[in-house]
């Protein structure tokens, strides 16, 4: 209750941020708002396995890949070719297909965005389990070395197969329709709606993972992380509760990456690229590792000036000089900076010298 | 029937015999203590007894079963705990979160079950937390509950460990070398809480090098030398004995 | 296959595998001495090759070159002191991450230095399309200097580490630092060394194989994968290794040619790295005993 | 120094919340281009095209008395950022049309945005899907792949080759041009019997050559990509001492890969637009004018050789705002004035608009050329 407590004020945010921009008619901020809402949830399930239980990712636009092109592909190549198939068939008797038209006029078939949906994050998480028992007994440079390939593995397949439209990507992916009248999409009129679906989502990614990291589970796995041996001698078995985080990371990258699809319509293979994942791992840590606030609020905000163009063409020299900086002075992250403490200490030193001199 | 049963473990790292042959049991109830020089193979003992490395040979009892291929942490959760010779706190959580870290045994809500805060694990985790305050509260540290686990003195984290220990509900307790890098009040005051435990009902095996403590608090000690079991016997008698005092003592 | 066509393929992996070597030794050195691997050890390549080719308007070749590699290396010494030097027993994620952050930033550097478009050396002996033939198949002169140059760094490298005196001090700081500063030894200044010589190493790669590969901004990453791939497979720390494994990766490279397509190249030795790292952490040719005293 | 980086942090974070200034009366342009990134030798010459085509009309006074306000986003190749700048470009700052995106991934991706938000996009992609099926709002400047193909082909069929290899970047570019080739062979009686994908940074393709060469059916080559590894791919055959002809795609209309490739560029057998051999064209050409002007231009400003990439951005320019001198400061005024140019001459060729096609571009905007002493000549046959 009291974790639903402290999202509270986070979500009157939420709303005054749209009631603000639609009151000094700005709402195309929302835009860049929703986007960033979506890569933030990638963010904190990393924050959870990075800074909670201990584990570099450099991967995770893997798995954020995973489930944007498997999504993007399932509910826009046309099944119609393979209509005869024993599986498409199938696909059909069960209702998760659905027939239609593009803009063009050329008949489709197609998987519903829910059971693409479903299929490309159960699809993640597989793939999260089969690389994640053999990359998690690994530490240090080889961990970070195993996942590293891993993205690149998956940025080479998505870059080399026809199915996954190669250098160019997919295009004209279309709308997830939630419920009657709630889709996903980024039709200009379905703006705010879509700020909301994202912010909501990631305002329950946050609490779950409040919640996780403030039980027994959670407990584990700081555990992991502070003493890998002592945690062992307490019971913990340590293998599987990486491996289960790396697995709920992946689920939580994998969502975002379906759901953003959606959003643009369309994913090309720069959001597999190694640079995106180095990126999310700054954002981590600059957000502080083991602080999910932190790592929320430094997810929306670089990656909300990072697509608004802020950045111009120095965006990944900005994201590198981040990265040193932030672990040069301030290992923990940008918050434990303690701003206010300083500017109080700074301001109250100043009276004092000034009490000195009367 | 033995709670904790040795039988002719050895230990072999390349071409040096760690552990040679090594046989004892533990009685419920006891405290017992297993002494011996540096490099005696004591540590290399407890590794294999609560299974940080499988035993060359030799074989490994608790309550009747045998242990073999069992990980650490499945051998902590049959209801044997241990704690570090440097003690190995969890940084960054307080001593109370570093306690209740202890209770995961006793405890099983999972990933989904913590996430959703399902109604059955609020009773659990006040459980939890209820249990670890009164550990604390038994091994006199529970106004330090909330403070950062690594920032405590040396023996207030010594007692954290301890609490954190018991928090599993072990039937036995295994100590390594609990009193170093304590000074002699403080390792006093570790023996009195060691006694405090043994009178829980709960049995001890202890590594130590500080004779005064073993001496102290212990029913039986068994003596290592080059890997060698060379004495098992009460501390009176232990004290006496002269090869003992020959090989261990004697160097002192 | 015939034979021409199989010393082709030979060739053309050894080509690789030579380049892949020089940049392993590169990891290799710094890893030894302080267990850092430097993700920023790609971009060393790409100074060498681009200072080079921007010095060349101004020098002869040779000279160009020298002068690249000494800048280079300087730039190493630089980034050592500013960056690594005074940190506090730093975590391995912090140092990976830092590493990471000086690649991304070297690259931006270059960008906005040299611009996106690129550059190369002239060949040092003939041109574009003079070929020596060798059993049938034709190859550039140009690859014998890179094998060469390979050759004579791994040989370099061995009579400096065995023999002189500042190479016994770097060796004995990597095997134990804390016992070499008992010794009198300046562990610092040898940690700073080794990225003096791993840039120099990395330089004379970038100029040797820029007629060959070209040279542009942001060539470095590629090889940097590729080298720790190749560092890897050999064990870490081990040159005698990676020169096996440079090869061994670049000859199966340029073999897989002609069963897989060409795309899926860079995936099958990255795959080849995952299972290396998996199931022979300590590297083809590293012992386990040895690799028991590292962390992975 | 902890000081200084919240400072910093604090310091982009004002810069972001600042809004922009707006100018008065100012024609709004927006442009999305690769200027970083993988696929920056597209977008730098086409945004450092527009840079200066913007002063020059500015310095003339602007259209119509308007002046042309510029603002060029760097899309690093990713489409989500060319999304995001898209939807900024057209709400935020209200531009009249969007000039870009440098490669056809990040097009097809903003195509439909463009299209639903009423705003002409000018695409700097080679893809014929941009324009094929048409979209009223989008336009593309660079020539049709499939022309290219088609020139090759038949420049093949003159020759007398019927068997040829395919190599291909894995870029966009490189992914179009494959499937065209592979669809028009067989209407030209040409057989394709090998087809590799190389990666856009790879740097010794000897070992794919080696591949090719062992088929001894091959009787020439088709390279198709735009990255530095087009002229990898020449050396290597030429060291291979393998000497049929090398055919390149319009990719390598840049003299700078002419260079890296030296000795084994020459005879290499290309179609591309006529900004390459502008000296040499006949004085009554209608595009030579301009081919001079832009080339002089363009590298004493900016030191460097112009390339035909240069030349898309300057066709979409120059095209925009033939446009808006008709149809003003309006999108859909604009759009229609877009569809009714014709014998526009550009740097890509000479274009006719119409409805059906937003290209605008003939076959005869290609001109096959080869490299002869290390420079561009066109091509004439043997």
């Amino acid at each position: 209750m009291k974790k639903l407590l402290s999202i509270l004020p986070l979500l009157v945010v939420v709303i005054g941020v749209h009631l603000l921009t639609s009151a000094t008619d700005t709402m195309y901020y929302l835009t860049q708002m929703t986007m960033s809402a979506y890569y933030s949830l990638l963010i904190i399930g990393l924050c959870v396995l990075m800074g909670y239980a201990g584990q570099i990712s450099l991967g995770h636009a893997g798995f954020f890949a995973i489930g944007g092109y498997l999504s993007a592909a399932l509910t826009t190549h046309s099944l119609i070719p393979h209509q005869n198939t024993t599986l498409v068939g199938l696909l059909d008797s069960a209702g998760l297909l659905l027939s239609g038209q593009n803009l063009y006029g050329e008949a489709l078939l197609v998987v519903t965005p829910w059971a693409a949906c479903i299929i490309a994050v159960l699809t993640a998480a597989i793939i999260a389990v089969i690389i994640g028992i053999p990359v998690l007994k690994l530490k240090g440079h080889y961990l970070a070395m195993a996942t590293l390939g891993f993205g690149i593995i998956i940025y080479r397949v998505a870059l080399a197969m026809e199915y996954f439209g190669e250098a160019d990507g997919i295009s004209e992916v279309p709308p997830f329709v939630l419920m009657s009248g709630l889709s996903v999409s980024g039709n200009f009129s379905d703006r705010v709606q879509n700020y909301y679906i994202a912010w909501v989502l990631l305002l329950i990614g946050m609490v779950l993972l409040l919640n996780l990291i403030d039980s027994r589970v959670g407990r584990a796995l700081r555990g992991i992380h502070g003493s890998d041996e002592a945690a062992d001698a307490m019971g913990v078995n340590t293998a599987r509760f990486k491996l289960q985080t790396f697995v709920l990371s992946a689920v939580f990258a994998a969502v975002a990456g379906v759901l953003l699809t959606h959003y643009n319509g369309g994913i090309g293979p720069s959001e597999a690229g190694v640079m995106k994942s180095v990126r999310y791992v700054a954002i981590v840590a600059v957000g502080g590792m083991a602080h999910l606030w932190g790592a929320l609020l430094m997810g929306i905000v670089l990656n909300f000036l990072s697509l608004r163009g802020v950045f111009g063409s120095y965006d990944d020299a900005v994201f590198g000089l981040i990265l040193i900086v932030i672990m040069l002075f301030a290992p923990n992250g940008i918050l434990s900076l303690n701003i206010r403490h300083r500017l109080k200490h700074f301001l109250g030193r100043r009276k004092q010298d000034k009490e000195g001199e009367a | 029937m033995a709670l904790l049963e040795v039988k002719q473990l050895n230990k072999r790292f390349g071409g040096l015999l760690a552990v040679n042959d090594v046989s004892f049991q533990v009685e419920p109830g006891q405290i017992k203590a297993v002494i011996g020089p540096n490099g005696a193979g004591k540590t290399t003992l407890f590794n294999m007894i609560s299974g940080t490395f499988p035993a060359t040979s030799g074989t490994v009892s608790f309550k009747g079963r045998e242990l073999k291929g069992k990980k650490p942490f499945q051998v902590a959760g049959l209801g044997m705990a241990r704690t570090f010779q440097n003690i190995k706190m969890f940084s960054g959580m307080t001593a109370l979160e570093n306690v209740m870290v202890g209770r995961h045994v006793q405890s099983n809500s999972g990933f989904f079950a913590s996430m959703f805060r399902m109604p059955w694990t609020w009773k659990e985790e006040r459980n939890i937390r209820d249990k670890s305050m009164e550990l604390l509260a038994f091994l006199e540290i529970e106004e330090h509950a909330h403070t950062d686990a690594a920032s405590l003195a040396f023996g207030q984290q010594r007692a954290v460990e301890l609490a954190r220990a018991l928090a599993l509900e072990p039937s036995l307790l295994l100590l390594d070398e609990p009193a170093a890098g304590l000074n002699i009040y403080e390792t006093a005051e570790v023996g009195r809480l060691i006694t405090k435990i043994r009178d829980l009902g709960i049995t001890v095996l202890l590594v130590e090098h500080d004779m005064s403590l073993v001496m102290d608090i212990s029913d039986e000690i068994v003596v290592l030398c080059f890997g060698e079991k060379i004495a098992e016997d009460a501390p009176e008698k232990i004290q006496q004995d002269p090869e003992v005092i020959k090989i261990y003592l004697g160097e002192e | 296959m015939t034979t021409e066509l199989f010393i082709q393929y030979l060739m053309a992996g050894i080509t690789y595998g030579s380049i892949y070597a020089i940049v392993a030794i590169g990891f290799n050195i710094i890893y030894n001495t302080t267990g850092i691997i430097n993700f920023a050890q790609g971009e060393f390549v790409m100074f060498g090759g681009m200072i080079s080719i921007t010095l060349l308007q101004f020098m002869p070749l040779p000279l160009a070159i020298l002068s690249a590699v000494a800048i280079t290396m300087l730039i190493g010494a630089l980034i050592e002191i500013c960056f690594i030097r005074w940190l506090k027993s730093p975590s391995v994620l912090r140092l990976i991450i830092i590493t990471i952050g000086i690649s991304i930033l070297s690259r931006e550097v270059a960008v906005h230095i040299w611009g996106e478009s690129i550059r190369s050396l002239p060949y040092f002996v003939g041109n574009e399309i003079t070929s020596i033939s060798i059993f049938g198949a034709r190859i550039s002169p140009q690859v014998l200097w890179v094998v060469a140059a390979s050759g004579l760094m791994v040989i370099c490298l061995g009579i400096f580490f065995q023999i002189t005196s500042v190479g016994r001090e770097m060796r004995a700081s990597a095997s134990n630092r804390k016992a070499a500063t008992l010794c009198g030894i300046n562990t610092q200044n040898m940690v700073t060394l080794s990225f003096v010589l791993s840039a120099g190493i990395g330089a004379l790669a970038g100029c040797v194989m820029s007629p060959i590969t070209y040279s542009q901004y942001d060539m470095g990453t590629g090889l940097a994968i590729k080298g720790f791939t190749v560092a890897i497979l050999g064990g870490l720390g081990s040159s005698g290794g990676a020169v096996a494994a440079g090869l061994l990766l670049g000859i199966i490279e340029a073999f897989s040619v002609s069963v897989v397509p060409l795309a899926f190249q860079d995936a099958i030795s990255i795959a080849i790295l995952l299972i290396i790292l998996f199931v022979r952490p300590q590297g083809l040719f590293g012992s386990k005993e040895a690799a028991g005293l590292k962390e992975f | 120094m902890k000081k200084f980086a919240s400072k910093f942090l604090m310091a982009v974070m004002a810069v972001s919340l600042c809004a922009v200034p707006a100018l008065a009366e100012n024609i709004k342009v927006g442009a999305i281009l690769a200027v970083t990134g993988g696929a920056s030798f597209l977008g730098g010459p086409e945004a450092r095209s527009l840079e200066m085509l913007v002063e020059e009309v500015n310095s003339k006074g602007g259209i119509n008395g308007n002046k042309i306000e510029l603002i060029i986003k760097d899309s690093a190749a990713s489409p989500e950022k060319a999304i995001s700048f898209a939807k900024q470009l057209i709400e935020e700052e209200k531009v009249l049309a969007i000039i870009g995106p440098s490669t056809s991934g990040e097009t097809m991706k903003i195509k439909n945005i463009c299209e639903q938000a009423k705003t002409p996009l000018l695409s700097c992609g080679a893809a014929e899907v941009i324009v094929n099926p048409v979209a009223s709002y989008v336009f593309k400047t660079p020539q049709k792949d499939s022309f290219a193909v088609k020139k090759i082909f038949m420049e093949m069929n003159k020759m007398g080759i019927s068997k040829v290899a395919v190599l291909a970047g894995n870029t966009g570019f490189g992914k179009a041009g494959k499937g065209q080739l592979l669809k028009l062979a067989p209407e030209f009686g040409i057989e394709i019997v090998e087809t590799e994908v190389y990666d856009k940074k790879s740097n010794d393709l000897s070992a794919v050559v080696a591949k090719i060469k062992a088929n001894k059916d091959v009787q020439a080559v088709i390279n198709w990509s735009i990255v530095p590894a087009q002229a990898i791919v020449a050396k290597n055959m030429r060291q291979a001492g393998w000497d049929v002809p090398l055919f390149q795609s319009h990719g390598f209309g840049n003299i700078k890969y002419v260079e890296a490739a030296g000795a084994a560029a020459e005879g290499i057998i290309f179609p591309a637009g006529r900004l390459l051999i502008a000296d040499s064209l006949p004085a009554d050409n209608p595009q030579k004018e301009l081919l001079m002007a832009y080339k002089k231009n363009y590298e004493a400003k900016f030191n460097e050789p112009a390339s035909t990439f240069g030349g898309h951005g300057y066709d979409a320019f120059t095209i925009l705002m033939a446009a808006i001198a008709e149809g003003g400061n309006d999108r859909d005024k604009v759009r229609a004035a877009i569809e009714g140019l014709t014998n526009f001459a550009g740097t890509g060729g000479v274009f006719n608009f119409s409805a059906e096609d937003h290209n605008g571009l003939g076959i005869d905007a290609f001109q096959m050329m080869t490299v002869k002493d290390g420079k561009f000549v066109a091509y004439t046959g043997k």
